[in-house]
């Protein structure tokens, strides 16, 4: 039985990973309708970032994932002004500009930093771990779920009580309209993909306590993160909690009893077979 | 009857995707009035509108609101200046509720009961949609739709509003309330500019009126002028 | 005259929220029928359901016959129903006459007859000169005359107008009621939902009025513009007046 | 704009003309050039083969790497399992992708937008992880062409290129004229009215759920012959070769930067890509590792940023598209 | 006028196992360096003149295939056909170098292949292709043999098994030859266990292995899999008593490094190791200290075997006197060759197939940071430490 506990909070923890992960895709496809790319490589941008930090400067993630985090806003809204602005709402075109982008950064970090995988030593929460009864809670993962909580929830409440989320909210319905009541959208825009940036920043500046850095890493998170997305219903907070929480169990559930190589088989599976119940996602309009 | 000027349009050219649509537009409304635009379909009236409320801008020519240039101000600080434009097919935000779409109408405002004294005020105008408050805009019925979009201009407690098409899709005995309520909103210091296709209805309550006819004005006076007028007539009211 | 369409104890749910309510009526082989009601009263809803987009909650609707309620939308335009749509769905990317044609290859599958059909629609409906426009560059006005004549090309035997005409200026509007006698004199059969009363009084052989998704009313006009019930619920004091002032003269 | 007419009426078949007296004048052997030469042609195919219910039919689909490695499966599997000639596998395959494509796409038609994409997704990745643990078509080794005598029956030629070149044209023409008979005929328009508004075509009695499953079918059938070509080329099948996001990501790539829902965007869009993918990783290795794909990711960008309309819309309406695109600017100046 | 055989290089240099295909081409960028200039100080025939046979020099046409059989396939013909090449080194993934050696194959021309692991490229009977590492298949004949050897001198109690690996074509081949051979010298699999590679988190996978506690485990698993095996591992306080990996996965300076204690005492096979190289191969110092310039670690055993495809090939152009490939692939054939870059000093293709049989493997550990050979005993310079400590 404590076995079937653990299975389940290995789970919980590599879901609401993935959540935070998707939380900020969910986010610019919900208001702007782009699904970006190169949403893996920001994440892989973000690790970058924290890695260095902690090998050149002896930082901490648990302290690094702040400058992750402004640096992918910045990074985000650069992305925004240089690419999107310029293709907003134009069919495909931001889909295949944020695959080319995603090429050139994967490459970019490949030619300039090598294609080695790198780890950080001896961070605070790296090997860590308590037990609640027989159930092993590693720490590092506890911490990263403890910040997509809390991360997700400061998005849900930006979003449905601030002047911000309405008019985010606004902008996504119709952009014109918006701007007939006085919103901004050109700035909302601007926010949007920062703070989409900034959400995908900081899960990249936790995940070095853990993870190896490399340039490929961001590619498989990238996909699932897409998935949960449309399976939670774009531009809904709760929805990618709720998927990404599906996700993590699904995938540790089958892994574990079904076999490994079946796991990822049976997400995908498994989301085909929620979004065909459900083609706009469960929380989706 | 006749303030000043609050909106001035000076001899304004635009165009879509390089084709020109209207080739020298000038208007004036002055504070207080009502005055309609009327003209067959794609004459230009909304390609006007939308250039006045910055949604686009000119090639050419000059716009003044309130003593400002705003020829390339932005839509969303022109709203700000006082000048709300209801354009044509709504253009609710179509999955938020009739009230959240009125709040978003007061998004310039930040007092929050401020919003709800306008709220109440939108109310009073349409019973209806006190009642209907809760729904989601876009199952409403098209007239339901259209009275949403009119209050929600006037969220923001303009100077000038803009309505374009405001009769459209309603049924008879609401376009006759909605024309009356133009007048109340006029009584109460909006001024109104507004695109109608029901020619005469439109003029009826109107001050003054222009005839556009494919991006250009070819008539302009007083509405009982227009009303009299046989060329206005013949072209836009089938006699 | 024989029935072309019988609508029989029709209701339509959405949620908690009852559309239509038992609505029952007939429209004549040939004639020219008005729905008229208050916003909000069910007149698009009603449509849905006979052109098969909405499968209606309860009741049955019978075209020339044969009980079409629940079919497919695509089989009931195949049976010789077509529709316009009141908020308008032009083809975006295609020209104009594209829109046409599509329609058009309903009837007549093959190429050459298909475009001759869709050129006619074109002039019918006073397209002509924006031929080759891309449908979604269109004003307001245009687009409803191109649903008007996207739905013609099919080569119905009855077609459903959804307020076609609004939007049009007064003159434009007779343009089109002139089309619409002459579609019915043709021997198509219109069902018609329209707010202005200018466009579908002169025409119509019989109106329908629903209000708050039942039906209150039925007959012809002269007799629905005068009807108190349709007068406080529709047409307001004002309208029957000028109505009345109108029929008088 | 006469020329244009009589390039849209003999611009096709006189192509095919020149195409087919390139080995004649000795242009076609065993270089590199060939190999390009072939490529193009194969991912023009592939490209419009994709380009039939992606954009004519407006269905934006990253699941046909599927069918392609379906059909490279069916081609791979008589030879390295069969022991016989590639052939009926070819025939096998691409059926069995037809009725795969159906089985899969009728209920993701239901999704729209993003949503469609991303369940495709979803598909390929299902694919790929089965087939990678499948032992029975060779797992996560894949399987491997023996060497095989050279000619038509098996389908290999060993150096000099010319009949697979010839191949790569018959598969090229075949697709190409499918389509453009069917763009003219009423099939072609029922599928864009169904990728323009679903609900207004049936309202015009088309039966879009058929019309998008039928082009889907064709489709995939055509991506599939592609992937037999494709291994019987490459002598060697394996998931992430030709059943990957990868692969899929060339079919949509291809279509839409030369031109999506056009019929020679496809032809365009294969001739600009291909060269520059083959001769920059080429010639642009010596740079650093990784320096093509930076450019080439680079070239996307700006292509879609220039130019969304893709490559053909540089060769006919970029001045029209650049007065469009300033009228534009002007029109969102709002937000400026 | 210009004296030059042209040499064509073939590897990821991008894509997920870019590093090794950098090593690897650093390697022979390495053996051409000392071929084509003079080092009086190498003890290697092909260093004291510059170039080889009478002043040809090598030049070196990189090419990457990205990981992609279809890639390697048209850079194969490429580098043959565009470039002229007189032979192809390549290509890491076995995946890659299938393809790319047919063409060779059917080309007549030669292919050298240094690291690719897999049995089935030596069991095609072709004639140009010439592979210097020994197979899993040799591998895990040697890691079963490890097991015997330990339950005989140290009762060490090994009676069941457990596998890991990428569900690759590597990993699969490795796993497949693991299970076999131990299954036929009575070992009991319990555990069999695949992962996709780059995985986002490999906890299942180890809960599983955890659940089926196999004595011994053996990995397939490379890069950042292998460092989050571990890590995993320790995360559930999970260790079997001896844990083997194939290719030496785990054999990576920067694992080393990175890791820390953490990675201590697990063990792996080894074509070359540092440690074992300065006690054994004297000879490979000096060149070692060359590529150590290049990439900044010393040697693995990927990398080591292309630069000894490069040096043997130098050999046998030499030998033959001749840039006639036929006769270079023949001497191939035939000839023995002293390698001081090989573990055990002799390269041997065996004809057809081209599988040198002289290849050998030894089974290291990593101990206090270092990789220490233990096994077979005549190579050991430590002694092994069993079972792994407990986390
Ligand atoms: N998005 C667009 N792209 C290209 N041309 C357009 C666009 N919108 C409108 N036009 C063209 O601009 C001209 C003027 O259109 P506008 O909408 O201003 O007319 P209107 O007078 O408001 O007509 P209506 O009464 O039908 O609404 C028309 O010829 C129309 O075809
Ligand atoms: N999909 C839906 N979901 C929920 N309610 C709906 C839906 N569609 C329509 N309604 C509601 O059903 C009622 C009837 O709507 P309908 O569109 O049929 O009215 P209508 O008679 O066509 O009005 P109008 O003349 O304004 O077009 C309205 O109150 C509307 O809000
Ligand atoms: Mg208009
Ligand atoms: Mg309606």
């Amino acid at each position: 039985m404590s076995l079937f506990f653990q299975v389940i909070l290995d789970g919980l923890w590599a879901g609401l990973l993935y959540g935070l992960i998707a939380a900020g895709l969910s986010l610019i496809w919900g208001v702007m309708d782009v699904l970006n790319f190169a949403h893996g490589d920001f994440l892989m941008v973000g690790m970058y970032v924290s890695f260095f930090l902690g090998f050149l400067f002896k930082a901490d993630p648990l302290v690094s994932w702040v400058a992750s985090g402004i640096f992918l806003f910045l990074f985000g809204m650069l992305t925004y002004k240089l690419v999107i602005s310029r293709i907003l709402g134009k069919a495909m075109a931001p889909l295949l500009a944020t695959f080319g982008l995603s090429m050139m950064v994967k490459n970019l970090v490949l030619n300039r930093f090598s294609p080695n995988f790198r780890i950080l030593e001896s961070t605070i929460l790296e090997g860590r771990s308590f037990m609640v009864g027989d159930v092993i809670v590693p720490l590092p993962q506890f911490v990263t779920s403890l910040f997509a909580l809390a991360v997700l929830g400061l998005l849900y409440w930006m979003l449905t009580r601030t002047r911000f989320g309405w008019a985010v909210q606004a902008t996504a319905l119709d952009g014109e309209a918006a701007r007939l009541m006085g919103v901004n959208t050109e700035k909302i825009f601007l926010l949007v993909f920062g703070i989409g940036g900034a959400c995908v920043g900081i899960a990249g500046g936790l995940l070095p306590s853990y993870l190896a850095t490399h340039p490929d890493v961001g590619t498989l998170f990238s996909l699932i993160a897409f998935m949960i997305v449309a399976m939670g219903g774009f531009g809904s907070v709760p929805g990618a909690l709720v998927a990404a929480v599906m996700v993590g169990l699904i995938e540790s559930l089958a892994g574990f009893y079904i076999g490994p190589v079946y796991k990822y088989i049976a997400v995908f599976g498994i989301y085909l077979v929620v979004i065909l119940i459900r083609p706009k996602g469960l929380f989706g309009w | 009857m006749s303030g000043e000027i609050l909106l001035e349009v000076k001899d304004i050219r635009c165009g879509y995707d390089g084709v020109p649509v209207i080739h020298g537009v000038s208007l004036e409304v002055r504070s207080g009035e009502i005055v309609a635009i009327i003209g067959a379909n794609g004459a230009g009236k909304s390609t006007t509108m939308r250039t006045i409320a910055g949604l686009m801008h000119p090639l050419s020519g000059v716009i003044r609101f309130d003593g400002a240039d705003i020829t390339r101000t932005p839509a969303y600080s022109i709203v700000a200046r006082g000048l709300a434009y209801v354009p044509e097919a709504r253009r609710l935000f179509s999955k938020l509720s009739v009230r959240q779409n009125l709040e978003m109408g007061a998004f310039t405002v930040k007092d929050r009961g401020e919003i709800a004294a306008r709220l109440d005020r939108a109310f009073q105008l349409f019973p209806v949609l006190k009642e209907r408050a809760g729904q989601i805009a876009e199952t409403m019925s098209g007239g339901e739709q259209q009275m949403c979009a009119i209050a929600r201009g006037l969220m923001s407690n303009p100077k000038l509003i803009m309505l374009d098409e405001l009769s459209l899709g309603l049924q008879p005995s609401i376009v006759e309330k909605v024309l009356e309520t133009v007048v109340e909103i006029r009584n109460q210091g909006i001024t109104v500019l507004l695109v109608e296709q029901l020619v005469q209805e439109a003029l009826e309550i109107s001050d003054r009126g222009y005839v556009i006819q494919t991006g250009a004005i070819v008539h302009q006076g007083t509405a009982s002028e227009l009303l009299a007028s046989p060329e206005v007539r013949k072209a836009y009211m089938g006699m | 005259m024989s029935e072309m369409l019988q609508v029989r104890g029709v209701s339509m749910k959405f949620g908690a929220l009852l559309a239509n309510k038992d609505v029952s009526f007939d429209v004549e082989e040939g004639a020219i029928v008005g729905l008229i009601g208050p916003n909000g009263a069910g007149k698009t809803t009603l449509f849905n359901c006979v052109a098969g987009f909405y499968k209606p909650s309860a009741g049955s609707i019978r075209f020339r016959g044969e009980e079409i309620a629940g079919l497919p939308s695509y089989k009931v335009a195949r049976k010789g129903l077509a529709r316009t749509f009141q908020v308008v769905r032009p083809l975006k990317e295609m020209s104009v006459f594209e829109n046409i044609l599509v329609g058009a290859y309903l009837g007549h599958p093959d190429n050459k007859h298909a475009r001759k059909v869709a050129e006619e629609c074109l002039e019918i409906c006073f397209l002509q000169e924006w031929r080759d426009w891309p449908a979604g560059d269109m004003t307001i006005g245009n687009k409803k005359r191109l649903e008007v004549a996207r739905a013609l090309a099919t080569s119905p035997r009855m077609i459903l107008l959804d307020e076609a005409v609004a939007g049009l200026t007064s003159t434009e509007v007779r343009e089109m009621v002139e089309v619409i006698k002459r579609l019915k004199a043709n021997g198509l059969t219109v069902l018609m939902v329209e707010h202005i009363m200018e466009a579908i009084m002169p025409i119509a052989d019989k109106i329908v009025v629903l209000a708050s998704g039942e039906k209150i009313a039925e007959g012809a006009p002269k007799d629905i513009v005068r009807d108190p019930k349709v007068i406080t619920a529709y047409l307001g004091k004002k309208y029957a007046e000028t109505m009345d002032k109108g029929a008088g003269a | 704009m006469d020329y244009k007419k009589l390039l849209s009426k003999f611009g096709w078949p006189l192509l095919l003309v020149a195409l087919a007296a390139l080995p004649l004048a000795g242009l076609v052997g065993p270089g590199f050039s060939s190999h390009v030469l072939i490529t193009v042609l194969l991912t023009a195919a592939m490209a419009q083969a994709w380009n039939l219910i992606g954009g004519y039919g407006g269905q934006v689909s990253f699941g046909h790497s599927v069918f392609f490695g379906i059909g490279a499966y069916g081609a791979a599997f008589a030879v390295c399992v069969g022991k016989t000639s590639p052939w009926p596998g070819m025939i096998v395959g691409a059926v069995l992708a037809a009725v795969t494509a159906v089985i899969v796409s009728y209920p993701c038609f239901k999704l729209k937008g993003h949503y469609f994409a991303i369940a495709t997704f979803a598909v390929v990745e299902i694919f790929n992880r089965v087939f990678m643990i499948w032992d029975w078509v060779g797992g996560a080794v894949g399987l491997d062409y023996t060497i095989l005598e050279d000619g038509w029956r098996n389908f290999t030629w060993s150096v000099d290129k010319r009949g697979y070149y010839l191949g790569a044209l018959v598969l090229f023409a075949l697709v190409f004229t499918i389509t453009r008979v069917i763009e003219r005929s009423r099939f072609g328009y029922y599928l864009r009215a169904v990728r323009e508004g679903q609900e207004t075509a049936e309202s015009l009695g088309v039966n879009s759920t058929g019309v998008k499953l039928t082009a889907m079918a064709l489709s995939a059938f055509l991506a599939a012959l592609c992937g037999a070509f494709f291994a019987q080329y490459n002598f060697r099948v394996d998931p992430p070769m030709v059943m990957s996001l990868d692969m899929s990501m060339k079919f949509v790539l291809v279509a839409i930067l030369g031109g999506i829902g056009t019929f020679w965007g496809p032809l365009l869009g294969a001739l600009v890509l291909i060269p520059l993918q083959e001769y920059s990783r080429a010639y642009l290795a010596k740079l650093g590792s990784g320096v093509d794909l930076i450019i080439f990711g680079l070239i996307i960008i700006l292509m879609m940023v220039y130019q969304p309309g893709g490559i053909l819309g540089i060769l006919t309406g970029s001045r029209k598209r650049q007065a469009r695109l300033r009228a534009r600017l002007a029109a969102e100046g709002g937000a400026k | 006028q210009d004296k030059v055989i042209k040499i064509g290089t073939l590897f990821p240099m991008t894509g997920p196992v870019a590093t090794a295909g950098q090593r690897c081409q650093a390697a022979v960028e390495t053996i051409v360096d000392i071929i084509n200039g003079v080092y009086p100080d190498l003890d290697l025939p092909i260093a004291k003149k510059a170039g080889l046979l009478d002043g040809y020099r090598i030049e070196l046409v990189k090419a990457d295939h990205q990981g992609k059989p279809d890639v390697a396939k048209s850079e194969a013909e490429r580098l043959y056909g565009q470039e002229g090449v007189f032979a192809v080194i390549g290509s890491y993934n076995s995946s890659a170098s299938k393809p790319a050696s047919a063409v060779a194959e059917r080309l007549q021309k030669i292919f050298m292949c240094g690291a690719s692991s897999s049995a089935a490229l030596t069991e095609r009977d072709l004639k140009y292709f010439f592979r210097l590492a020994p197979t899993d298949r040799i591998e895990a004949i040697e890691f079963v043999h490890w097991f015997d050897e330990l339950n005989k001198s140290k009762k060490a109690g090994i009676k069941t098994v457990g596998v890991i690996y990428e569900n690759t074509e590597f990993g699969k081949h490795a796993a497949d030859e693991a299970k076999a051979h131990a299954q036929k010298a009575g070992y009991k699999v319990v555990a069999d266990v695949p992962f996709t590679v780059g995985a986002t988190n490999l906890n299942s996978e180890i809960q599983k292995l955890k659940a089926a506690n196999p004595d011994a485990l053996f990995g397939a698993v490379l890069g950042a899999d292998y460092s989050l095996m571990v890590r995993t591992m320790k995360q559930f306080k999970w260790k079997p008593k001896i844990a083997i990996n194939f290719c030496s996965g785990y054999q990576d300076q920067k694992i080393n490094e990175q890791l820390g204690k953490d990675g201590w005492g697990f063990m792996g096979s080894a074509g070359y190791t540092p440690e074992f190289g300065s006690r054994f191969m004297k000879g490979v110092a000096p060149v070692e200290a060359y590529f150590m310039k290049k990439v900044g670690v010393p040697f693995d055993s990927n990398s080591i075997q292309e630069a000894v495809a490069m040096y043997v090939l130098a050999l046998a152009i030499e030998k033959a006197g001749t840039l006639d490939t036929e006769k270079v692939a023949e001497v191939l054939r035939t000839a023995t060759f002293d390698s001081p870059l090989s573990m055990g000093g002799k390269v041997k293709f065996e004809s057809p197939g081209g599988q040198n049989i002289m290849a050998r493997s030894v089974i290291s550990q990593l101990q206090d940071g270092a990789y220490k050979t233990v096994f077979p005993y005549e190579y050991k310079d430590a002694a092994p430490i069993y079972p792994i400590p407990k986390w």
